[in-house]
């Protein structure tokens, strides 16, 4: 039993192996699964927990602020706080709304951003399912939150939510595909759609520069697309709060209105991990060619480090567009979707084949 | 009992459960979404059976792309208030016995047919590089030719739409 | 081909606005030293308000409990809002004669507007603008004040 | 049963939707509700109800003496509460013949001018909120306070003054008033340049704005606008510089008339409207004649009977001031004419056709403050 840091292949198949040689298979796999599912759940929570408090923190002091800092150090339990604060709330029932879709919405919503997180690679080993198709995966199941949305709109029986629920079902379906582009223009550099494929294809360089322009470009075009998917500013016109006052969660309350809120920072948390995996090398060291020593004190750095730091720094630059930019118009958004960003990934595809074609990446 | 069977026959539950939800529902919203549940589950189903391909499209297109269409659609064109009504008998018989009939085909076929006992080991995975060939492919088997036939028809489809929702609005 | 150069044009032009803003906002996420919120609570002591703050009416006592007021109620009546009530009493004076002082000046903090009217009208300066501003209570009652404390007197020079 | 069936069938898409945005609505600056009917996201028409927050200040001023109707007309529009307090001084000045001394009249004119810098960076704030950027309210209130702190050192108070008196003021500025005031300027001159760069020259701003609202200059005259939201339309409005009062007269500065009268160029007025206060402020401040700080009065004011009226430029458009008397110590009947009211009115006709969005800017740009149109 030799755990190392850098690698979680050998505790993770320690584990299993423990627990084959002890139980029957049937139950050696329920007890494995629902490690991976608390684990999972344990992070998801934290991660959201912790992105509230980041956002916050963030976004004060880019407007001068010094943000939450009353609970704890530096007001580090702050979300805490607010979780509990938000748990003990009357959950408001709307009279006239359509009660089992009111209820169903919130959880759609967080089970497809749930079912996302399972195919992200933290470090090596460290990777709940590593399918084939892990980048198509992860773009089916993200799909499906906005069916979550759309419910929540439409079942509240508010003209607002409804308002807020058809632009989000509009910006959603149409971002998809610069989202599903953009990632196209690196499988086709990648030639697999492997998460764990992926990765060890960029230990000799990230595919952002390794791509060279297109690359780059795809990345921005991720980055824009993907901050829209997730519904955040200047993209956040489902829950517009001046014009619609919250959009499609007008009317929920507590836990429920919890639930969504939660759900939009770990949609921003997965697709930042994906861009980070995808694009900027996902738990891969930063290496420069040639560099021995510098390489050798990058490898030094644990890769969950790595990736966490690439995610945050990915989340961090949203939470910049966020706190910079106004709000666009439905049909601006739409015209960013239509006329630039898919023209641009269309020919970002074409050119990024013919290079690989050429064999003119690294 | 495998975990792969505990599996199956949940998911064989929830498609069954909610199938019948969905054509028995009064209320067009939490049909739609009775069907999503259906068409999820029987993603799970490919999952299960590893054709992960055909699971990841099974969400992308069905449970993300058409019932998202669908629920798009119900918000358009229906009130929250709506309720469909009762069916009276002179529809529901015919219907049923449709539903019956088609059901007995199935079960007949699925019984009637050889599945093969054992799989060989390495073909219950289907590698998604043989897909991609074999759809560019301009060989026997390949599909280049209706591929590029639909890409042609559902181009048509589009500017007809366009054309349409055009006109209206003049 | 004009088009063409002017689509990438607004892509460029675009883009370039948009950095313009990310670095206003980035700048300040980098420099923390601008931040300029205030920690109320833990700067209280430090927190020292203008001269001339109107926090509240308050009628200034000396250290011998006496005051300036004489109970004239010209604040009463220039008072927009009914805010201030004298009440006076009438007191024995050593000759025989009687002598209307003040009893009472109260004052109801709720319903100030802090115009000023009161103590710019006042002729012997009684009232003054008073540097408290927590006024938080939970009794609306508790905002009604006597502005004269119990048992104090008018400054004797006033008087005569 | 035969009435039902024979009613028109309805069609579908001549149903108009309604929306009830306001009274609580974080869009509508206060408790006014817009009752929008809507196709889509298209705005098809819209009705202002007002009346929320309606105090009867009018009625209240008719049982008041002079003195005291200064204190009401702060919390009209209360974000240019001394010029409003400004323009009832002046009517009963002008109805008594009541010369006021020059340095009166120069701190008059820079307390307005710094009003009006700190009533646009508060509308500034509030645009940029309306546009969906939030941070542009943080530096907007920033710049603000610091207006704040110099009225609260030299007044007392931050937004509800009551420092001008019929003939004078309450009291003299603070010793530390014109240093402050230039340090203010010097440090406000900076951070414009961040309000440009974070929201004027954004892409996103500019396409939301430019082309949307359009009002032509016969419009804004028919409708009553007046203000920086005129101006844009190219409507010459301003009362500093078309019937003078305090020292506007002595002042070089221009009238900034736009072409467009779009939302952008709205927009764009206010911008300019505080660098033009700050070259006002710039001219007047080293100059403030030694003098006193109020002219004398009698003791209780009583207009000659008669009709008064005075108007000044308020930070949103031109504020009138109307008073018949009968010679007693209160009016009988007191009359604003207050901006917004006209301001709001011409809300329905800009946003005919506009998307929600656009009904947003088009309400953040004409900028009104609820209590000044209920009053």
């Amino acid at each position: 039993m030799n755990f190392s840091i850098y690698d979680f292949t050998s505790f993770t198949q320690w584990i299993d192996k423990v627990l084959y040689d002890n139980l029957p298979a049937f139950w050696a796999i329920a007890v494995e699964m629902t490690i991976i599912g608390v684990a999972i759940l344990l992070f998801y929570a934290l991660i959201g927990l912790f992105l509230v408090y980041a956002e916050r923190k963030v976004c004060a002091f880019m407007q001068n602020r010094v943000g939450p800092n009353r609970v704890g150090p530096f007001g580090f339990f702050q979300t805490i706080a607010d979780l509990f604060k938000l748990l003990m709330k009357e959950l408001v029932y709307i009279k006239n709304a359509d009660k089992l879709l009111f209820n169903i919405a919130p959880f759609i919503v967080i089970i497809a951003s749930f079912m996302a997180i399972a195919a992200i690679p933290f470090a090596k080993g460290l990777h709940a399912i590593d399918f084939d198709i892990g980048i198509l995966y992860v773009i089916a199941v993200s799909s499906l939150g906005v069916v979550g949305i759309l419910l929540a709109g439409w079942s509240s029986n508010n003209k607002y939510s409804l308002i807020g629920a058809m632009r989000s079902g509009a910006q959603i379906v149409s971002y998809e595909l610069s989202v599903g582009l953009s990632l196209v223009t690196i499988i086709i550099l990648a030639g697999t759609m492997q998460f764990s494929a992926i990765v060890e294809g960029q230990a000799n360089g990230w595919f952002i520069f390794k791509g060279h322009i297109p690359a780059f470009i795809a990345f921005i075009v991720f980055l824009i697309a993907s901050t829209a998917e997730t519904n955040r500013g200047p993209f956040d016109l489902a829950e517009a709060e001046s014009e619609l006052t919250a959009g499609f969660h007008t009317e929920y309350s507590g836990i429920k209105f919890a639930f969504f809120f939660l759900a939009e920072y770990m949609n921003m948390f997965i697709v930042a991990s994906i861009a980070a995996t995808v694009f900027l090398g996902g738990w891969m060291p930063f290496h420069v060619g040639g560099w021995e020593g510098f390489n050798h004190i990058m490898d030094f750095i644990p890769p969950f480090v790595w990736y966490i730091g690439k995610t945050f720094f990915i989340i961090w630059i949203m939470m910049w567009f966020k706190w910079t930019f106004p709000r666009l118009r439905i049909d601006q958004l739409l015209t960013l979707e239509w006329k630039y960003l898919l023209p641009i990934n269309l020919v970002n595809i074409l050119i990024m084949a013919f290079i690989v074609l050429m064999g003119w990446h690294f | 009992m495998t975990p792969n069977q505990l599996m199956f026959a949940i998911f064989s539950a929830v498609i069954i459960i909610f199938s019948i939800l969905t054509v028995t529902s009064r209320r067009i919203l939490r049909a739609a979404t009775y069907l999503l549940f259906v068409l999820v589950a029987t993603g799970g189903m490919y999952f299960l059976l590893r054709f992960n391909f055909l699971a990841a499209i099974q969400l992308t297109l069905y449970a993300g792309g058409i019932v998202v269409l669908i629920i798009f659609s119900i918000l358009l064109t229906s009130h929250i208030g709506d309720k469909l009504e009762q069916p009276d008998l002179k529809k529901i018989i015919p219907a049923f016995l449709a539903a019956a009939a088609g059901m007995v085909i199935t079960v007949f076929t699925i019984l009637k047919h050889n599945f093969p006992q054992e799989v060989a080991a390495g073909t219950d995975r289907t590698d998604i590089r043989v897909i991609a060939k074999s759809l560019i492919s301009t060989e026997k088997f390949g599909y280049a030719l209706p591929f590029e036939v639909i890409s042609i028809l559902l181009l048509a489809a589009m500017v007809g739409a366009i054309i349409l929702a055009k006109k209206r609005n003049d | 081909m004009n088009s063409f150069f002017e689509y990438f044009a607004d892509i460029f032009r675009a883009v370039k606005s948009l950095l313009t803003g990310m670095k206003v906002t980035g700048r300040y996420f980098f420099s923390p030293w601008e931040i300029v919120t205030q920690q109320y609570p833990e700067n209280r002591k430090t927190l020292k308000m203008y001269d001339r703050f109107k926090g509240e009416v308050i009628m200034p006592h000396n250290e011998h409990n006496e005051h300036h007021c004489t109970g004239c109620g010209i604040c009463e009546t220039a008072c927009p809002n009914g805010t201030i009530e004298v009440l006076q009493a009438k007191i024995d004076m050593p000759d025989g004669k009687k002598k209307r002082i003040i009893d009472k000046h109260i004052y109801r903090l709720g319903m100030c507007t802090f115009c000023g009217l009161c103590i710019k009208s006042c002729p012997s300066d009684a009232l003054a603008w008073g540097q408290e501003f927590e006024h938080a209570v939970f009794d609306r009652s508790k905002l009604t004040k006597t502005l004269n404390q119990p048992g104090s007197s008018i400054i004797k020079d006033i008087v005569e | 049963m035969k009435e039902i069936i024979n009613l028109p069938v309805k069609n579908v898409e001549e149903e108009e939707y309604h929306i009830n945005m306001g009274p609580q609505h974080p869009s509508t600056h206060g408790v006014l509700r817009l009752v929008v009917s809507l196709k889509g996201e298209i705005v098809k028409s819209l009705k202002p109800h007002c009346g929320y927050i309606h105090r009867g200040i009018e009625k209240m001023c008719e049982k008041d003496t002079y003195p005291q109707i200064i204190h009401l007309t702060d919390r009209m529009d209360y974000l240019s509460a001394h010029i409003n307090n400004h323009a009832v001084c002046m009517l009963v000045e002008k109805a008594l013949e009541v010369e006021v001394p020059e340095r009166v009249k120069y701190i008059r004119t820079i307390v307005d001018e710094l009003n009006r810098i700190a009533s646009h960076q508060l509308w500034w704030c509030s645009f940029g909120m309306d546009m969906g950027g939030l941070t542009c309210f943080f530096y907007g209130l920033r710049d603000r306070e610091k207006i704040l702190d110099i009225f609260e050192e030299s007044f007392g108070s931050r937004l509800l003054h009551s420092y001008y008196t019929p003939g004078g003021l309450m009291m003299d500025i603070h010793p530390n008033f014109q240093k402050n005031v230039k340090a203010f300027i010097k440090y406000f001159r900076k951070k414009i340049k961040d309000y440009d760069e974070l929201l004027t020259g954004n892409i996103i701003m500019q396409l939301r704005t430019r082309g949307i609202g359009v009002l032509s200059k016969e419009d804004a005259i028919s409708y009553g606008i007046t203000g920086p939201s005129a101006r844009a339309s190219g409507f010459a409005c301003d009362v500093r510089k078309h019937d003078p009062y305090g020292v506007y007269d002595k002042v070089d500065f221009k009238e900034i008339l736009g072409t467009t009268g779009d939302t952008l160029e709205r927009y764009m007025m206010r911008m300019h409207e505080m660098h033009e206060s700050m070259k006002i402020i710039e001219q007047l401040i080293d100059n403030i004649p030694e003098g006193d700080y109020a002219a004398k009065m009698k003791a209780v004011i009583k207009l000659p009977a008669g009709e008064y009226f005075q108007r000044v430029e308020a930070a949103r458009g031109e504020l009138g001031v109307y008073v018949v008397s009968d010679g007693n110590k209160s009016p009988y009947r007191m009359k604003f004419r207050s901006p917004n009211f006209s301001n709001l009115s011409v809300l329905d006709h800009l946003s005919r056709g506009c998307k929600i969005a656009d009904l947003i800017a088009i309400g953040a740009s004409l900028d009104y403050v609820i209590p000044d149109i209920d009053r």
